[in-house]
């Protein structure tokens, strides 16, 4: 079986309801850089990657795979994957 | 912490790579600080995939004490041996100062050195040390008496939930905290705060020798 | 010579600039290099260069490496003495602190690259200097940062602090080294050029330190550490071009810092220097693969054959060029004993770090590279280093200014007023906000933080030793008069360490100055490094490493020369160090000098009556010399019970500073001749130590015996700071005015590392 | 003129060539949790604004803005502006 080569987005944003002192600091300094109207900002994370899987849903597997054992802490964030090529 | 520990009680502590599959016999497990893996992706979730870490939970269970600072506190969090996670702080910056901490349960041989409430120095040195578990767990926390140690006196230094420096799993053998009470040892650090707590987990406090 | 032509042939598809890329005059003078060079070049090369050949005769030319500016002074300063067992030239000075022991240390400018990206610049910065102290074989004890910023006010200076701040500690903390100490300083004249000034000291045993010289012929040279891509080509070359608006376009030469892999590159350095593989090693700095491997060639008379095809790279089809002059972060080059070869490669596999022979030592002194099956270079190797060009630059001597009499400086409305805006303005207020973020207690063995006059950690596996770090200099004076400014550099490092009870052994200069070819910056940096040779000389601190930048210069305008001393010291026993904050209620305070005089390019003159001018403040070195072993000894001898120097903004700071520390009052009589001199005035030389009640008229007659000038000005008590009816302050007054600028300041708008 | 809410995703990732140590580390690591066919990883960050603006097009110049003075630090990151509702 051979194999093709997958390049994948994964987002890992933190759960609602999870403090994100991060994005805060950021709505604060956006606010003090004189941009109006931001109601709010929340920071996450993205991963590029690139690999090799059978079928594109092996692929989204093995991603989300990934994404239980160690791209996101499920404690607090959640997770999405999307392939594009 | 490998030379704190050896102040203490005067035995130089074993050492596990993070590849090793076994640990040695041991009466306590610590996880030191530092950035494990550079701390890339998140605090201690690198490390807390580390093989030797399977060994970790295996003694765990079987009533092993287990103490984790800092990176240690946080990797285990990552690897589930500790409810919760570790956010990066309040005010976004990484934060070395001394704070005071409370005991909050002194029944357990990590903190039986302590008074209950009583208020002692500690440094901390870290960036991701802003305690968050939702509130349900953060309950179970309360209700189960599993948190060991509470920032007191204001000295919060990164917004963590219920001031909480430090819990216990729900058997009381592992403990994590991210304040450093390994750097509170000898007068030359300007205080000896930290000592108990490794004399306590050591079985070394004078109360339990006798 | 084996005749070298650049083939035409030798084009390869992949490759982004082939090393056939013809050498117009256009390319030779973006690389920095002007005819009469390019001529000695041709003349050395025997032929025209090739376009990789090019690459690396400029790196090896240019300032940063060559010092073909400098190096004529450099050699002027003193370098030896009985403790120094590494002077200038290798990677870090090497000195005895007895027992075996060595502490191996250097500062290291990292000003451009900070300025364009300041997280990262300072991060590398720091990342760098690491390496040049553990390439020796020395483990990282300690680390310190002098940082210069544009005024406050200026668009870029926040972002740049805020920036700067957290690469330092984002690199030193993951990397586990304790900052113990530095510098923050604000002033106009670096708003488009900002110093970041990175030292650090390592520990090793005499018989284990390691340098660069290679030797023995057919031996494998290997790659150690990160892997090769494009980052920082040309950065050596930058670093030594004056900045113009179109900085931009040089962007992408910034290089990203690697902490994790740092910290294994060292675990894996020392197990392998102590495993026996290692004959010579030398890290990757700046211009990467070319100047270590010319370095270790040369040192030791010996050519380097490289093939590049072996190098690890993470970047598609990098050309010849480009591998010669990354400046790639974490990476080694060592040239090791065979036999050895499959222990050290297990070594570096464990560490999880790239491990690869790419060349060996020959015999014919060349520096010949391939690539892709072709020789891309050939040259001489000696000559690559040894026939730099060395101007003799022409230099003027600084212009002197008049001394100016107290009487001539309008006094305050109101004293109290005075001192708590000196307190709370940007130079002097407390830098809480920054070594708060910097890890200042890991390893265990921090005796003395931040905020004091200098740090001081353990020497680790021995019961009493430690060693204090300061780094010091004052720019406006050094302005004012190069050569006394660079006096005072080293007299107030000298005097920082003092005020804990360490003997001073040596320093590290990094000389920041402006364009060495205008004749007036060319005239400041002679003068500095004579002052700067005077005063080590006298205070017996030899210079046993050091760094110059030059061209920091924006649009024409130079910073401020900026010298920085980076002073070590050595506590015998620990238990009887000073400190600042250790005065007790009821001790008494002695002022070791005599009243202050000297208002000129004061922070007095600059905070309160808005000027900066006149003639620096004069440094009597024999007077330095004198009161600094009285002083030392009283600590020695445990009479202080506090003790600090008196520096920026005179007594009354001085005072002051000592009352925020310890949380006490004074109460203080002084006599003076001009109020304001007296308390504000900036005479060199002056220190207060605070005397236990008991031992008061023991320490008096000692100073009477040994001669020094001293005075008995108070004593600790209450919870104001109290001098004759000048000053009546209390002591959380001040406090919280001088804990308070920086916060404020740095939550003012557009922090843009929120988003780090 | 009546302001309307926009939900954003801004997407930061390094430019190309610029190192990645996190993302070199994810590698590693996934490589040894067991996973295969991994050729590359790169971390970015998201970061999901909320916002109003007058129109679509005030709402993406004012991102870009936001990319350009705060969100991204240009001389090292490339960043993507992306309306969802
Ligand atoms: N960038 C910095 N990092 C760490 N410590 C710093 C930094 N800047 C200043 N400090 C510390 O703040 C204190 C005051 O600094 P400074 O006024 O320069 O001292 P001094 O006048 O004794 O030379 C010192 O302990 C110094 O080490
Ligand atoms: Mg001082």
């Amino acid at each position: 079986m051979s194999n093709k080569t997958f390049n994948a987005q994964v987002r890992v944003t933190l759960k609602n309801g999870v403090l994100d002192p991060q994005g805060k600091a950021i709505e604060g300094a956006l606010g003090s850089l004189g941009f109006e109207g931001v109601n709010q900002v929340r920071q996450g994370k993205t991963f590029d990657v690139q690999l090799e899987a059978s079928s594109k849903k092996a692929a989204e597997d093995q991603l989300a795979n990934m994404c239980e054992k160690l791209l996101a802490n499920t404690v607090i964030e959640d997770y999405a994957v999307s392939i594009s090529t | 912490m490998i030379a704190a520990i050896s102040k203490i009680c005067g035995v130089t502590p074993l050492l596990a790579w993070h590849t090793d599959s076994t640990l040695p016999d041991s009466d306590l497990i610590i996880i030191p600080g530092g950035f494990s893996h550079g701390d890339y992706l998140r605090s201690g979730a690198i490390a807390a995939r580390a093989a030797v870490m399977d060994s970790v939970r295996e003694v765990a269970e079987k009533g092993v004490r287990i103490l984790g600072v800092c990176n240690g506190f946080q990797t285990l969090t990552e690897a589930g041996l500790l409810p919760g996670a570790l956010m990066r702080n309040a005010g976004i910056k990484f934060v070395c100062k001394e704070v005071k901490l409370s005991i909050a349960n002194n029944r357990n041989p990590f903190t039986q050195g302590y008074q209950l409430n009583e208020v002692i120095r500690c440094p901390v040195a870290h960036h991701d040390g802003n305690y968050f578990a939702d509130a349900k767990t953060l309950q179970q926390i309360e209700d189960n008496e599993q948190v060991a140690f509470r920032y007191a006196d204001g000295t919060n230094p990164n917004g963590s939930a219920n001031d909480i420096a430090g819990i216990f799993n729900t058997k009381g053998n592992v403990l994590g905290m991210m304040p450093h009470p390994e750097n509170l040892i000898e007068p030359a650090h300007g205080g000896i705060d930290g000592r108990r707590l490794f004399e306590g987990a050591l079985n070394l406090l004078k109360a339990e020798l006798a | 010579m084996p005749g070298l032509v650049a083939p035409a042939h030798a084009k390869k598809k992949n490759m982004t600039v082939n090393n056939t890329h013809p050498i117009t005059p256009q390319l030779i003078a973006d690389h920095g290099i002007n005819d009469e060079e390019y001529a000695r070049i041709v003349e050395l090369t025997e032929r025209e260069p090739t376009y990789t050949e090019l690459g690396i005769w400029s790196a090896m030319w240019n300032e940063h490496c060559s010092y073909k500016s400098s190096k004529k002074w450099l050699k002027t300063l003193p370098t030896e003495g009985p403790r120094v067992v590494y002077g200038p030239g290798e990677n870090a000075g090497v000195v005895d602190i007895g027992d075996d022991d060595v502490v191996v240390f250097k500062m290291e400018s990292h000003n451009h690259p900070s300025y364009i990206e300041p997280y990262q610049g300072a991060a590398t910065g720091v990342g760098g200097i690491l390496r040049d102290v553990f390439t020796m074989g020395a483990r990282p004890i300690a680390a310190m940062n002098a940082l210069r910023f544009g005024e406050p006010d200026h668009a870029k200076t926040r972002h740049l602090v805020s920036g700067v701040v957290s690469g330092v500690g984002g690199y030193g903390n993951s990397f586990g080294v304790p900052t113990v100490g530095g510098e923050v300083e604000f002033h106009p004249r670096y708003n488009g050029n900002i110093l970041v000034n990175a030292f650090a000291a390592g520990l090793a045993k005499r018989d284990a330190i390691y340098v660069s010289k290679a030797e023995g012929v057919g031996l494998p040279v290997v790659y150690l550490g990160a892997k090769t891509g494009r980052d920082g080509v040309g950065g050596a070359t930058m670093a030594s071009a004056e900045f113009d608006d179109s900085i931009d376009e040089k962007r992408p030469t910034v290089q990203v810092g690697d902490p994790f892999t740092e910290k294994c590159l060292l675990e894996a350095c020392l197990e392998l220097m102590a495993s026996g593989a290692v004959i010579a090693i030398q890290d990757m700095g700046a211009a990467g693969l070319t100047c270590s491997a010319v370095e270790m060639g040369a040192r030791g008379d010996l050519g380097i054959r490289l093939n590049l095809d072996d190098v690890p790279v993470r970047e598609d089809n990098m050309t010849a060029y480009e591998m010669m002059l990354s400046e790639s972060q974490e990476r080694m080059l060592m040239v090791l004993r065979p036999e050895k070869e499959g222990e050290a490669k297990a070594i570096f596999t464990k560490w999880g770090l790239d491990f690869a022979i790419v060349g060996e030592t020959t015999d014919d002194l060349r520096f010949s590279i391939h690539h892709q099956g072709e020789e891309v270079a050939n040259l001489p190797i000696k000559e690559l280093g040894d026939e730099a060009p060395e101007y003799d630059r022409p230099w003027i001597e600084p212009g002197v200014h008049n001394d100016q009499e107290p009487h001539l400086f309008a006094p305050p409305h109101d004293f109290n007023v005075a001192l708590i805006k000196m307190i709370g303005s940007p130079d002097l207020c407390s830098r809480r906000w920054v070594w708060e973020q910097y890890d200042t207690l890991i390893q265990g063995n921090s005796l003395q933080l931040p905020g004091g006059d200098a740090g001081v950690v353990r020497v680790e596996g021995h019961p009493t030793k430690g060693l204090a770090f300061s780094s010091d200099v004052t720019p406006r004076y050094v302005e004012a008069d190069p050569f006394e400014g660079g006096k005072q550099a080293v007299a107030e490092c000298y005097r920082n360490l003092i005020a804990t009870g360490a003997e001073p052994l040596a320093a590290t200069d990094n000389l920041n100055f402006g364009n060495p070819e205008k004749p007036e910056i060319m005239g400041q940096l002679v003068a500095a490094i004579r002052g700067i040779g005077e005063a080590c000389s006298a205070l017996n601190m030899p210079i046993v490493s050091g760094n110059v930048s030059l061209y920091n210069e924006t649009n024409g305008e130079a910073i401020l020369p900026t010298p920085t001393i980076g002073g070590v010291g050595l506590i015998d026993e620990t238990d009887k160090m000073a400190r600042i904050d250790t005065a007790d209620e009821g001790d008494v305070l002695f002022l070791i000098g005599t009243e202050g005089t000297h208002l000129s390019q004061s922070i007095y003159q600059r905070e309160i009556l808005g000027e900066e001018s006149g003639p620096a403040p004069t440094v009597d070195l024999i007077m330095e010399k004198a009161r600094g072993e009285f002083v030392l000894a009283a600590i020695r001898s445990e009479y202080a019970s506090a003790c600090h120097d008196i520096s920026d903004g005179g007594l009354a700071v001085a005072l002051a500073e000592m009352c925020m520390a310890s949380g006490y009052g004074m109460a203080c009589e002084i006599d003076v001749t001009y109020p304001h001199s007296a308390l504000f005035g900036e005479d060199q030389a002056r220190y207060i130590v605070a005397v236990d009640d008991q031992w008061a008229d023991m320490f008096a007659a000692n100073s009477e015996g040994s001669g020094v000038s001293f005075a008995r000005i108070g004593s600790v008590a209450g919870d104001r700071l109290i001098i004759n009816d000048l000053i009546d302050i209390s002591v959380d007054d001040m406090k919280s005015c001088h804990e308070s600028w920086f916060p404020t300041y740095m939550a003012g708008p557009a922090v843009a590392e929120a988003a780090e």
